[in-house]
């Protein structure tokens, strides 16, 4: 099948859906004649004009009002917020306004729109600009969250994004922008809330997120040289979450390893935790284990940066611990 | 400062009166009528009956702009509110038991009891799109609204109210910026109130608020906000404005509440001297008396006003009260669409 | 001893601080003439004048941009945001201005400041009113949170807080505010970090936040009545974590429930969760808990804000289950 | 706008080069000289060596705005800068080895290599506060640490840098409010470089950023930001008002990059026209021409500054790249104080 990059499947998908859908239109900063800070909207304006790609100045809250405003009377924006780091200035009207707003009209009210964002850890951007920090949305349920990791997933979650009726943040992963992956040019829908197993294992259940699915799948190659069948959850959606496929994986290694790009503590994987011992408590036969980055902000230093972050020699690593516990 | 026009005291002339026709004159004295006896039964409901509960923030004093703007707009426009949201629901039209239940968190009110006062005037049917409890939060949000009128080429605007307070927020900068770049059909509407809670405007504010809106470059009113005539004129104007693509405009109305921040507040941080003064240019009594005065409206006329407002709240309060609470297992269904 | 408030018990501490330390003064709406929109600081403009007691428009970022930016040269602010709901607005200049800045500076910042808010739930205000959101700071390391439960607490951690050197988000709750407890005059210090056995118990773990650290213990009365001994932890401070003093209660008693305010998932609890995973695994004998609010936004009206809410009841309950495991 | 006011072309004139004295202008000449081959040297360590890795947002073309307010700054002065910090730490005699050292992530930087590009201008010794990479997030910072000044009776003002695009942030509007009520000694300094990223002024303002500015009641100046004598005049003014206690002031000096926005933007959505037209104002070969014209340096003596700024920088790369890196453990000590 075609090859398509991670980044190159999020604009397809984008624009073949402006192209079916009058609604639909894209706002942001930096997204028009310059095609995104990262090229994930390169060509749009040309192909759609100012109308419907629209360059904001530098306003992350208002461009999610904004967003918020346009949704509630049927439009379908598709905003950006250029650093996952920005998101704090737009915290307001994404939690307090966009999340609640169907639930405290009492349905009324159907603010329906993605807010794209990405993280850059590993690019020395230093502690403003790499965090990755999806565990804060599991607190402001009515928005929906998903972290996808391979070219097929970004473009199957935006289509189903696009299809949603929820508001939606949408998490690309920078370092990801340039993997290759099979992506049908026709339309298709990877579900949200729908964990996929990329990996079929028995001796250990390893939930990753966004870029830490590739490394620990790496991971997972050198378990089995010893022996070791891991399985491995691309958890995908952050909420809502799919805890049966999580909960039925544990259920069957009895171990359970978390890794992803954020800092440990509060992370997605503290949930992951809870709910595995709310739900699969007999079966563990060993400690969690998180695999992400120290709790510390995020080091310029490249080379320290490299220290900090994740990997799959630490999945292994931290599953061998487990393993052997 | 350039390109700010004021309307005041447009009522007090006969001349002022003649722009507009006597039925919407009377329009929005009943409109006011009915949303100063609503606020009444309101605090009655909550201070003597506790029927009520959470915050309430009281429309009281400031029925002119709910009025004069609600008059300058079509059913069809869209209107944003604020927490201090009664007056709006009630001039828009909203049926008033729907409003009362609300308050009351009861099923039948306008977001089935889950709003609460803060977000009761909240009603799609009436273009009432939301009422925010985070101030200065819906100024982007009608940048947005504004933006959607303008893509499918409706021949509506949409009016966004918010008070002083909210001048001073990130998102009034922000969304005021991105409407006026998108040259987008809003009317902003600031309800200057002289106090953001207890913060007198002349301690947040270093300049007027006016100015600081026409800084944008829209096309920005200085107007009595106690007189609906004025606010009318001025909201009539901005709205064609708006609808000539040369939106979004700014009104700046001055008045008052007459109580409180919130239901509870004695507002003991007001000098008594200022209170005084503005409790005399308290909007509906001095628009009754111009309407008579001037043979508009007859005293017996006006007296039917207030009968038929009083039974009007009346009857509302009973259905309200008569609704049941949702049932709790049904706000799961509610959090996605 | 003398008995105070809860708000009493804060507002002397601040009081005797500026006092003794000019650098202090307040800043935040509605402190002055109102004296908060609780009454927090009722009395302190009289007392301290306007020059210490700063009313300021609605502005959250810029307040909170300002208690960084007074604080780097050598004043100590503090500050308030008057309901947690609208520290979204702050987020920006609190998470990645004030956590991180001693860091990624390289140490050469020093951001030190409180900034108190507080949360209503069960008070009838509503989904934009009423949240309680702790967990979001654990993604913030730099940041140190704490969210007193007694009036004796709430003291000396306000007198901690004030000698501390990084910046304080300092969580009261507005259900507290009239609650008395026994509070000395003179000056003393809570430890920020360090979790308060409320009451000892061999058989199930209870970590306790805020206002439900009262529910628990009432819970902890019942489940006595029934022969069963509940440990209940004040947990106290959100971050930094007293991970001993949770984790060798759970070797003891190996049941672990958390209880607070905060929807469910994504909770402080989830950390709570995984530390006891991570670090007391041979130890459990029963699957973790919570009671918490369930993930909805906050109704308004007020008898389904009470059956959305955590209580003793739903405590014990949930206690019995897993004792019962 | 009423009370904007306005320098250009102050250094086109011998009168005008007249109100500062010798030293002032030679020193403001090697400020821009050196922070023009700084940056230089930069995109040759990033580009050609890979020295320099991640954001690194360049400060040619704007020279004269860092020269020029710095200039009219005392040492005691607190100045927080951005992203696009590097001419600021230059101008402000922060060791160049320490920039040059941050840049390469190592211990002997600025933040100990833990900033990076858009942090190196963090500098305490040289009350280099901070340099953001959220944009208009140092302008409320700016207006807490001018209260702390106020407060502390200091005879300090401090200088707060950002750009064109800042103007549109939330954390304007709130800062620059509570700024000018407070009446405290900041020294807002605007860097109009014509764009925020790729988004020209014209696109994200429908007015003037002065007049956004000045809708404060700051006193607000326009100046020509590619002469540095401009840039000096106005600082200089601005901050006599300051510590006469009537701040916050405004400066929106007008500039353009001469190249992208960060080091590997080509800047395509610029129209030739105006580059070509704005490269012809380029700040430093301008004034070296004025003053050699002048008879204030020879150019011989511009020779000797050149040569000595080439020297210098030479000298604290080699001391930069002879630096180790942190030592990863020692970041846990680091997250708190
Ligand atoms: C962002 C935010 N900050 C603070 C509050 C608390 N609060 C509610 S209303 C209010 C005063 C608002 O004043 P103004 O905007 O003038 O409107 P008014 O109440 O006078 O109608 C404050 C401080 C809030 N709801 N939202
Ligand atoms: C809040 C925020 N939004 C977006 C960005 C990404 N960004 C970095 S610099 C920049 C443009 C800033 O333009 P301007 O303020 O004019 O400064 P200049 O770069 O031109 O000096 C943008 C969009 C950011 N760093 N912070
Ligand atoms: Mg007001
Ligand atoms: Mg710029």
């Amino acid at each position: 099948m075609r090859e398509l990059t991670y980044m190159e499947a999020i604009r397809e998908a984008i624009s073949q859906a402006m192209e079916r859908d009058e609604r639909i239109f894209l706002l942001g900063e930096d997204i028009g004649a310059y095609g995104g800070a990262f090229g994930v909207t390169k060509g749009l304006l040309e192909k759609f004009g100012r109308e419907r790609v629209i360059d904001t100045p530098i306003s992350e809250a208002a461009i999610t009002g904004a967003a918020v405003g346009a949704s509630i009377v049927g439009m379908k924006p598709i905003a950006e917020i250029m650093y996952m780091d920005f998101l704090p200035i737009a915290m307001d009207q994404l939690v307090t306004h966009a999340a609640k707003l169907h639930f405290m009209s009492g349905g009324q009210l159907k603010p329906s729109f993605i807010l794209r964002t990405q993280y850059s850890l590993g690019r020395a951007h230093g502690a403003q600009h790499s965090e990755f920090l999806p565990s804060w949305f599991l607190q402001a349920p009515g928005l929906k969250v998903v972290a996808p990791s391979t070219p097929y997933d970004a473009k199957g979650l935006m289509n189903s994004c696009i299809k949603e009726g929820a508001p939606v943040l949408f998490i690309e992963c920078a370092m990801l922008y340039r993997t290759k992956g099979e992506v049908p040019e026709e339309y298709y829908e990877v579900p949200i809330g729908k964990a996929e197993v990329r990996r079929n294992g028995t001796d250990i259940t390893i939930v990753a997120l966004s870029r830490m699915v590739w490394e620990a799948l790496a991971a997972a190659e050198k378990l089995s040289a010893k022996g070791i069948e891991a399985e491995v959850i691309d958890v995908r959606t952050v909420q809502p979450i799919d805890r049966e496929t999580i909960v039925s994986s544990v259920k069957k290694t009895g171990r359970l390893l978390y890794t992803s790009d954020e800092m440990a503590t509060g992370s997605f994987g503290a949930e992951i935790a809870a709910i595995a011992m709310e739900h699969a408590f007999e079966y563990l036969k060993a400690p969690f284990t998180r695999v992400c980055a120290p709790d510390i902000p995020v080091p310029f230093s490249p080379p320290l940066e490299k220290e900090y972050m994740p990997n799959g020699e630490k999945v292994y690593e931290a599953a061998l611990k487990i393993y052997n516990f | 400062m350039a390109g700010i026009r004021t309307y005041s005291n447009t009522s007090s002339t006969r001349e002022g009166l003649n722009t507009v026709g006597k039925e919407a004159l009377i329009s929005m004295l009943k409109k006011m009528v009915l949303a100063r006896r609503f606020e009444e039964k309101v605090e009655d409901l909550y201070l003597r009956m506790a029927l009520i509960s959470g915050p309430c923030h009281l429309y009281l004093g400031m029925e002119a702009v709910a009025a004069g703007v609600s008059e300058a707009l079509t059913r069809d426009d869209y209107v944003l509110a604020t927490y201090r949201g009664h007056g709006h629901a009630v001039v828009r039209g909203v049926p008033l038991e729907r409003i009362f239940a609300e308050l009351m968190g009861r099923e039948l009110g306008t977001c089935k009891g889950l709003g609460g006062s803060m977000h009761a005037a909240t009603w799609k049917d009436a273009n009432l799109l939301l009422a925010t409890a985070i101030v200065g939060s819906n100024i982007p949000i009608a940048a947005g609204v504004g933006l959607a009128i303008k893509k499918k080429k409706e021949e509506k605007i949409v009016a966004c109210f918010f008070g002083d307070g909210a001048v001073n927020s990130g998102a009034f900068n922000e969304g005021l910026n991105l409407a006026s770049i998108w040259k987008v059909p809003v009317l902003y509407v600031c309800e200057n109130n002289q106090y953001a809670m207890s913060l007198p405007v002349s301690m947040g504010f270093s300049t007027s608020i006016a100015e600081r809106a026409s800084s944008y470059g829209c096309a920005t009113y200085v107007v009595d906000g106690n007189d609906p005539l004025s606010v009318y004129t001025a909201a009539k104007e901005a709205r064609e404005l708006c609808r000539r693509n040369e939106g979004p405009c700014f009104i700046e109305a001055r008045t008052y509440r007459l109580k409180g921040h919130g239901i509870y507040d004695k507002a003991l941080y007001r000098p008594e001297e200022e209170v005084k003064s503005w409790t005399s240019k308290e909007p509906i009594e001095n628009f009754r008396r111009r309407l008579v005065e001037e043979g508009i409206i007859t005293q017996q006329e006006y007296d039917e006003i207030e009968r038929e407002a009083a039974e009007r709240i009346s009857e509302a309060v009973s259905r309200a009260r008569a609704s049941k609470y949702l049932d709790f297992s049904s706000l799961y269904n509610l959090v996605y669409p």
